[in-house]
C-alpha cells in the first residue's frame, strides 16, 4: 500500500512542478498569485500523504499551521493601504 | 483490502481533480475563470485525497486531526479566493494599475 | 522494495527540481513582489523537503516561519509604490561577471567545507545518541525542545535577544505603515480566524514539550493574528494601547530567561542550569513568555512602530 | 446561552480535540483559550443573534458536500473538453441577509459552489458575482443555498423557491 501512496505522493509532486512552470510563465501578479493557492493546496496534500506514508503525525501539524498562515499571507498581498495603491 | 481498494479510488479522483484544477488555470482564458476553477477542483481534490487517506490511519485521532485540516482548508480557499476576487475587480475597475 | 527506493528517488528529484527552480526565479526576477511571492513559495516547498528528510521540526519552523510570516514581514517592508521599480544593482558587466564568480568560488567553498565536514558526522550522530540519554533529565521529552532550552540554552536566549534588538532598531529609525483600507466580508472572518490562530499558537508551544512545535512557531502565529488583526482595521493589531505594557511585553522572554539564569547562578546551580525537579516548569514558564514576546515583535515588526493615534 | 460562553466552549473543544484529550495540557491551553476569547471580544461587533438548527446543519452538510462534487465535476467537464466552453458574465443579485456573519458566510458559500464566485456587495444590500456560465441556471441555484442558510441558522425563509 505504501508503494501507492508514494506514487500518488510522485504525481502530486509532478502537478506542483507543472504548475511552478505555468507559474513562471506568466506576468501578471494576480495569475502568479493564483498559482501561489495551488501550490499551496497541493503542499498539504503532498504532507498529508506523507505523514501517513512515514507516519509521522507531526506533519499534520505542520499542514495546519501551513493552512492557517496561507491566509494571512493572502489577505498581505491583496489588501490595499490606505491613501494609496494596494 | 476493500478499504485499500476505496482509498486508491479516492486518492486516484484526488488527483484527477488536482490535474483538472492545473489544465483549468492552463487553459481559461481569463482570470476569473481561472480563479473559478482553482477554487472548485482543489478543494475537491484535497477532499478526496483525505477521505482517501482516512482508510490508511492508525487511529480516530489521526482521523479527526484530517478532518480538521480539510476544513480549514475549505474556509481559508473560500477566503482566499474572496481576496483575490476583490483584489482582481479593483484592477479591473482601474482603481490599481499595478497589475 | 526496490520500486519503493525508486520512487523516493524520483520524488527526491522533483523536489530538488522545484527548489532549484524556485530559488533562481526568485533570485532573478526584477519585480520585488513577484520575488516575495516565489520566496514564500520557497518555503512551502523547503517545508515538504523537510518533511521528506525526516525533520518535522524544522518543516515546522519553516512552514510557520518561512512560507508564513516571513511573506508577511517581507511585504511590509515594501514602501508604497515602489514594487514596481527594478533595484538599483551595478549593471556593468564586468561588474555582473565579478559578482558571478565571486559567487561560484564562495560555492566551491562551501561545498568543499561540507564535503571535509562529512567524515565527522558521525560523531554528530553520537551526539544525538548522547541527547537521548540525558533527555530524561531535561524536563522535556522532544530532543529539540530539550537542546534549544536547556541543554544550549544560551543559544535560544542569544536568539531572543537579536529579535529584541531587532525591534530596537526598528521602532528606532522605522515609520509606522498607514492602516488598510477594511473590508466587511474580511473583518467578519477575522472574528473567526484570529482565536483559531492564538489556540493553534499555544497548541504549537505545548506539542512543543514532546513533539515538533515551540517558541518560534507559537510566536509566528501569534503574530498572524496580529497581523491579521491589523488588516481586519484595529490599528494596534491586538497590542495593548499602554505604552509600558507593550515595553513589557517586548521585554519578558528574554528579561525573564536571563532572569530565570542569573537566579540559578546565584542559586549555586550555574547559570541556566536548571535543578531537575523543576526543569520541566521553568522551560514552560520560559517557553510561554517567549512566546508572547516573539508575538508582538513579529506583530510590531509588521507594524514598523506602535500607532499613534489614528485618525478612523 | 450567551455567545461568549458557546465560544469559550467551541474553543475548548477544539483544544482537547488537537491534544488529543490531554487535560494536563490544559495548564498551557486555558491561558490561550483566554486570549483567543480577549481577542474574540475586542472585535467589537454589533450584538447579532445568531441561533443553528442541528437538523438544519446537517442538511446543510448534505447539500454542500453534494454541491462542491458538483462544481469540481463541472470543471473537470470543461477542462477536458477539447474546446473551453465558458460564457463569463458579472452577475448581480439581491442579498436578503442583513449586514453581519450570515451575510459573509453566504458570500463565502457562494465562491465553493459550483460556477459562482462573490466578488463584493456593489450597492446597497447587491451581490456582485462572477459567473463561468451565465446560460445555466444561476438564480434558483443561489436561491437553493439561501433556503439551506436559513435552514442552518433556523431563520424564517421569506423568500421561497422560485
Amino acid at each position: 500500500m505504501n508503494t501507492v501512496l508514494l506514487a500518488v505522493v510522485v504525481v502530486l509532486a509532478l502537478v506542483l512542478l507543472i504548475s511552478l512552470l505555468i507559474m513562471l510563465s506568466r506576468t501578471r501578479l494576480t495569475d502568479r498569485l493564483l498559482a501561489v493557492q495551488l501550490l499551496g493546496t497541493l503542499g498539504v496534500a503532498i504532507l498529508l500523504m506523507l505523514a501517513v506514508v512515514m507516519q509521522q503525525r507531526a506533519f499534520l501539524d505542520t499542514a495546519l499551521v501551513l493552512v492557517l498562515l496561507a491566509v494571512v499571507v493572502t489577505a498581505v498581498f491583496t489588501h490595499r493601504q490606505r491613501g494609496g495603491k494596494s | 483490502m476493500i478499504l485499500d481498494a476505496l482509498s486508491v479510488l479516492l486518492l486516484l479522483l484526488g488527483l484527477f481533480f488536482f490535474v483538472s484544477g492545473l489544465l483549468g488555470l492552463w487553459r481559461f482564458p481569463d482570470t476569473f475563470a481561472r480563479l473559478h476553477a482553482l477554487t472548485k477542483a482543489d478543494n475537491l481534490g484535497l477532499g478526496l485525497v483525505m477521505t482517501g487517506l482516512l482508510f490508511q490511519v492508525p487511529d480516530v485521532l489521526w482521523a479527526i486531526k484530517f478532518i480538521l485540516v480539510w476544513l480549514l482548508a475549505l474556509v481559508a480557499s473560500a477566503v482566499n479566493a474572496h481576496l483575490i476576487a476583490v483584489f482582481l475587480h479593483r484592477q479591473q475597475e482601474g482603481h490599481d494599475e499595478s497589475a | 522494495m526496490n520500486l519503493l527506493d525508486g520512487l523516493w528517488g524520483v520524488l527526491d528529484l522533483l523536489l530538488v527540481a522545484v527548489l532549484l527552480l524556485l530559488a533562481m526565479a526568485a533570485v532573478l526576477s526584477s519585480d520585488r513582489r513577484r520575488s516575495m511571492m516565489l520566496f514564500i513559495v520557497f518555503g512551502l516547498v523547503l517545508a515538504l523537503v523537510w518533511a521528506r528528510l525526516h525533520a518535522p521540526d524544522i518543516a515546522l519552523a519553516e512552514a510557520a516561519i518561512g512560507a508564513g510570516l516571513g511573506g508577511a514581514l517581507l511585504m511590509a517592508t515594501l514602501r508604497r509604490d515602489t514594487h514596481q521599480q527594478t533595484d538599483q544593482f551595478p549593471q556593468h558587466p564586468v561588474v555582473l561577471w565579478g559578482v558571478g564568480v565571486l559567487v561560484m568560488v564562495l560555492g566551491t567553498a562551501i561545498a568543499w567545507g561540507l564535503f571535509s565536514v562529512l567524515p565527522t558526522v558521525e560523531q554528530t550522530w553520537r551526539k544525538g545518541a548522547a541527547v537521548d540519554a540525558q533527555l530524561a533529565f531535561s524536563g522535556v521529552s522532544h530532543p529539540v525542545t530539550a537542546v534549544l532550552l536547556n541543554f544550549r540554552a544560551w543559544d535560544t536566549l542569544l536568539e531572543l535577544a537579536v529579535l529584541l534588538a531587532a525591534i530596537f532598531g526598528i521602532r528606532a529609525l522605522g515609520y509606522v505603515r498607514s492602516a488598510y483600507v477594511t473590508e466587511v466580508a474580511f473583518s467578519q472572518l477575522a472574528v473567526w480566524l484570529v482565536p483559531l490562530l492564538i489556540l493553534m499558537a499555544g497548541y504549537v508551544l505545548w506539542a512543543g514539550a514532546h513533539s515538533p512545535g515551540g517558541a518560534f512557531q507559537a510566536g509566528a502565529l501569534l503574530a498572524g493574528a496580529g497581523i491579521l488583526l491589523r488588516l481586519a482595521g484595529y490599528s494596534h493589531a491586538g497590542l495593548p494601547t499602554t505604552r509600558w505594557l507593550v515595553r513589557l511585553g517586548l521585554v519578558a522572554g528574554t528579561g525573564v530567561f536571563l532572569l530565570v539564569g542569573l537566579g540559578l547562578l546565584g542559586w549555586g546551580q550555574g547559570f541556566l542550569h536548571y535543578p531537575i525537579a523543576y526543569a520541566k516548569w521553568w522551560i514552560l514558564l520560559i517557553e510561554m513568555l517567549a512566546t508572547v514576546s516573539i508575538g508582538m515583535t513579529l506583530t510590531l515588526a509588521f507594524m514598523g512602530g506602535i500607532p499613534q493615534k489614528e485618525a478612523a | 446561552m450567551p455567545l461568549i460562553i458557546i465560544v469559550f466552549i467551541l474553543l475548548l473543544a477544539l483544544w482537547l480535540l488537537l491534544t488529543s484529550g490531554d487535560l494536563g495540557s490544559l495548564l498551557v491551553g486555558l491561558p490561550f483559550i483566554m486570549l483567543a476569547l480577549w481577542s474574540y471580544r475586542l472585535q467589537r461587533h454589533a450584538p447579532y443573534p445568531l441561533t443553528f438548527s442541528f437538523l438544519g446543519a446537517l442538511r446543510f452538510v448534505g447539500f454542500f458536500l453534494r454541491e462542491s462534487l458538483r462544481g469540481g465535476l463541472d470543471i473537470a467537464l470543461r477542462v477536458w473538453q477539447p474546446r473551453v466552453s465558458l460564457s463569463v458574465a458579472f452577475y448581480e443579485y439581491r442579498l436578503i441577509f442583513p449586514q453581519g456573519p450570515i451575510r459573509s458566510f453566504f458570500m463565502y458559500c457562494i465562491s465553493l459552489l459550483p460556477g459562482t464566485l462573490s466578488v463584493c456587495v456593489s450597492e446597497k444590500d447587491t451581490l456582485r458575482l462572477h459567473v463561468l456560465d451565465d446560460r445555466g441556471a444561476v438564480a434558483e441555484d443561489l436561491s437553493r443555498l439561501e433556503q439551506r442558510v436559513c435552514e442552518l441558522f433556523a431563520l424564517p425563509c421569506y423568500k421561497r423557491t422560485l
